[in-house]
């Protein structure tokens, strides 16, 4: 038998051509980008833009998890769905596009809501993962699990003409070791009152807006896994987007890991045997969620 | 430069969003004095500043959707200077002449 | 006969009822996008993303133009095109995409790359136009246009891991008023050497860099519409991304109209007559294009 | 304050972007002091810190692609603490203490 030479197949040099020649990316972050697993949680105004450029760029495995079916009123932001795909799961609609664009990759699907039930074993199969979630509840248990994980997550929201994002977790060292990056905790140790909370349906969402932030998402994921996991050097820091301000974008340093953070210290009480056992309600603790004339 | 005991006011802009500028009648930036010394003759912080603008700039009843026990709610991130306020100090940094202080609340949509 | 009372239809409020209810669009910034006609230039990294969001919001006509066919090296980045429509015409390939996404909206194909024979014919019907294209000819030739027929211009270009963005022109009031935003020749009045100009295919580029700037064309363009064409208040500025640099984004003070613009000045030289003649000559202006081992 | 005649050097940041800081060595920000007064003893303004850069800091051989006709080549837009030189008076615009100078080459890709 001959020994393989080339480390790219025929087509993915010509597939992949206009990065690969780029000295930030490289044959090495292609191969980088070929053997990692990427899992988007939320396959709604984040999670479309964000998994169709992982998809792009090679991501050799994307898993998606999400338990909405697709609406019509998704389909002026979520651009992975389709008009004749209404009532579709979100997450076979979406892989029906992104099989179309990028057919060499590997997609997963989930057609579940997250819960703290499943999300270790499923996290668990990944190396980084994107909060493109919508509730308090999600967004705490999603940092949790990459936490006692060790994965890094690239989190963004948006609401009506603002965007917010954050690489967390990152790298992501254990628990107990300072040099990791903030987890969401460290930033927002209690969550806010549920009165506060406004969902895109109540509070309405630009669709630029929220695709800005989720191709932002497939950028950071980009960046870390052709950098290599682990190798961090970037300082923790949040991007706000406003549309409708001058200058639009504001980039903010962050907090490095809180010394007594209940997630990512090593006071840590948020373990692994707590999350499973269901003892930590993330709906409880974030309030029951009824946003009414509120922010 | 270092007799600055004469002055008694503070030029500051504090700006708000997120969502919280419709607590504070759709303005996004105030550019305002703050009285360099607090009630008790301290040098005004951020937790002063955070008093005085529930106070006497903000029209909207609902002050427990800004601050809650006496600081702001959780969900709300205070930005001194482009900086988590946590890098400096939190609402005991002192306030210093010209500081931009940014009140972000968390957005959760997607 | 009875008066129609809904101004807008019932799927229309289903379906974009999330943007509807801001404040920024309203009902009347819904109608603004509905009886509007917008032309993207160039359906590759830019235009794909930026075409997806018009459409996604309800723009009513949206015009590609672009003459190459899909090839795979364009999709890791130009998300409206796929493996299976390799070969096809750019412009057809995006339709179909842009169809599935929203049936609504009325596209109108241009299966050619643009001229001075052509331009002012087909930007004339239209409101707002997109400089999604990648040469420095083009770029003169689409601005002097907007120019002309009183249009607004969002430009946008993108290299590497980088991206700029300026919405030129707007107001779009006539050659000759100061009031006028200032257009690509105020900025750049002459071209670039030719030995300095890079493409995408020999320099590379990233696609969530580019499809980042593609959406945000996408965002400006709503911006224009809603609030009304001929409204614009925002100071001209250039918003620079930089994927790799902190902060990433910086936003740039621009000029205002150039007193002795070649093109939106009261001393033009660049008018319809020597458009239409072909005595401009974009491409010889801006140097044959071979980019070797320049920057 | 006032009296400033002793000092003989200026320090400011130039940043390169665009492609640019591949002429120089990949560096995109440089912190450095520049000459307070140019070679006719006037105060250095951008047409002297453009020179002083070619002959000094770029390695490149290729100048043109930097400098043309003595002064930035087309197509690279110069910005003085994030504003448009046009808007500060060109390449003779007096250098401050502090300032920053952007270089940014214009992007053609799409
Ligand atoms: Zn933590
Ligand atoms: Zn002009």
């Amino acid at each position: 038998k001959v020994a393989k030479i080339w480390p790219l197949d025929k087509h993915e040099y010509r597939r992949y051509g206009r990065q690969l020649i780029m000295s930030e990316i490289g044959l090495t972050g292609q191969l980088r980008l070929r053997s990692s697993a990427v899992l988007v949680v939320g396959v709604g105004g984040l999670g479309c833009p964000a998994a169709a450029y992982l998809a792009g760029a090679g991501v050799g495995t994307i898993g998606l998890i999400d338990g909405d079916t697709v609406e019509e009123s998704n389909l002026h932001r979520q651009i992975l769905h389709s008009t004749e795909r209404v009532d579709m799961a979100k997450v076979d609609s979406a892989i029906a596009s992104l099989k179309s664009l990028n057919p060499t990759v590997k997609y997963v699907p989930y057609h579940k809501r997250l819960t703290a039930e499943i999300a270790l074993d499923i996290f668990d199969q990944y190396d980084v993962i994107l909060d493109c979630t919508d509730t308090p509840a999600s967004r705490y248990l999603i940092s949790d699990s990459c936490v006692l994980l060790e994965k890094p997550l690239v989190s963004a929201s948006a609401l009506r003409t603002e965007g917010q994002l954050m690489v967390l977790n990152n790298p992501p060292l254990p628990a107990g070791n300072a040099q990791g990056g903030p987890c969401y905790r460290c930033v927002f140790p209690k969550p806010p009152p549920a009165a506060s909370v406004v969902s895109c349906g109540d509070g309405g969402i630009l669709g630029p807006v929220v695709g800005t932030m989720g191709v932002l998402q497939a950028l950071e994921t980009i960046k870390i896994i052709t950098k290599g996991i682990q190798r961090s050097s970037e300082p923790p820091s949040l991007l706000l987007f406003s549309a409708f301000s001058n200058p639009p974008f504001r980039s903010i340093r962050l907090r490095t890991r809180k010394a007594k953070c209940s997630a990512c210290s090593a006071q840590a009480t948020v373990t692994r045997e707590a999350l499973e056992s269901g003892s930590l309600d993330y709906v409880q603790f974030c309030g029951a969620v009824s946003p009414i004339d509120a922010l | 430069m270092s007799a600055a005991s004469s002055e008694d006011v503070i030029p500051i802009t504090v700006e708000f969003s997120g969502g919280l500028e419709m607590l504070f009648s759709n303005q996004r930036k105030l550019d305002f004095s703050i009285a360099a010394k607090d009630e008790s003759g301290l040098n005004s912080n951020v937790a002063f500043l955070v008093r005085y603008l529930c106070d006497n700039v903000m029209k909207d009843p609902r002050k427990d959707l800004f601050v809650l026990d006496d600081t702001v709610r959780p969900g709300i991130l205070v930005l001194i200077n482009d900086a988590d306020w946590e890098l400096e100090g939190e609402d005991k940094y002192e306030i210093q002449k010209g500081d931009n202080i940014l009140f972000v609340s968390t957005l959760h949509g997607g």
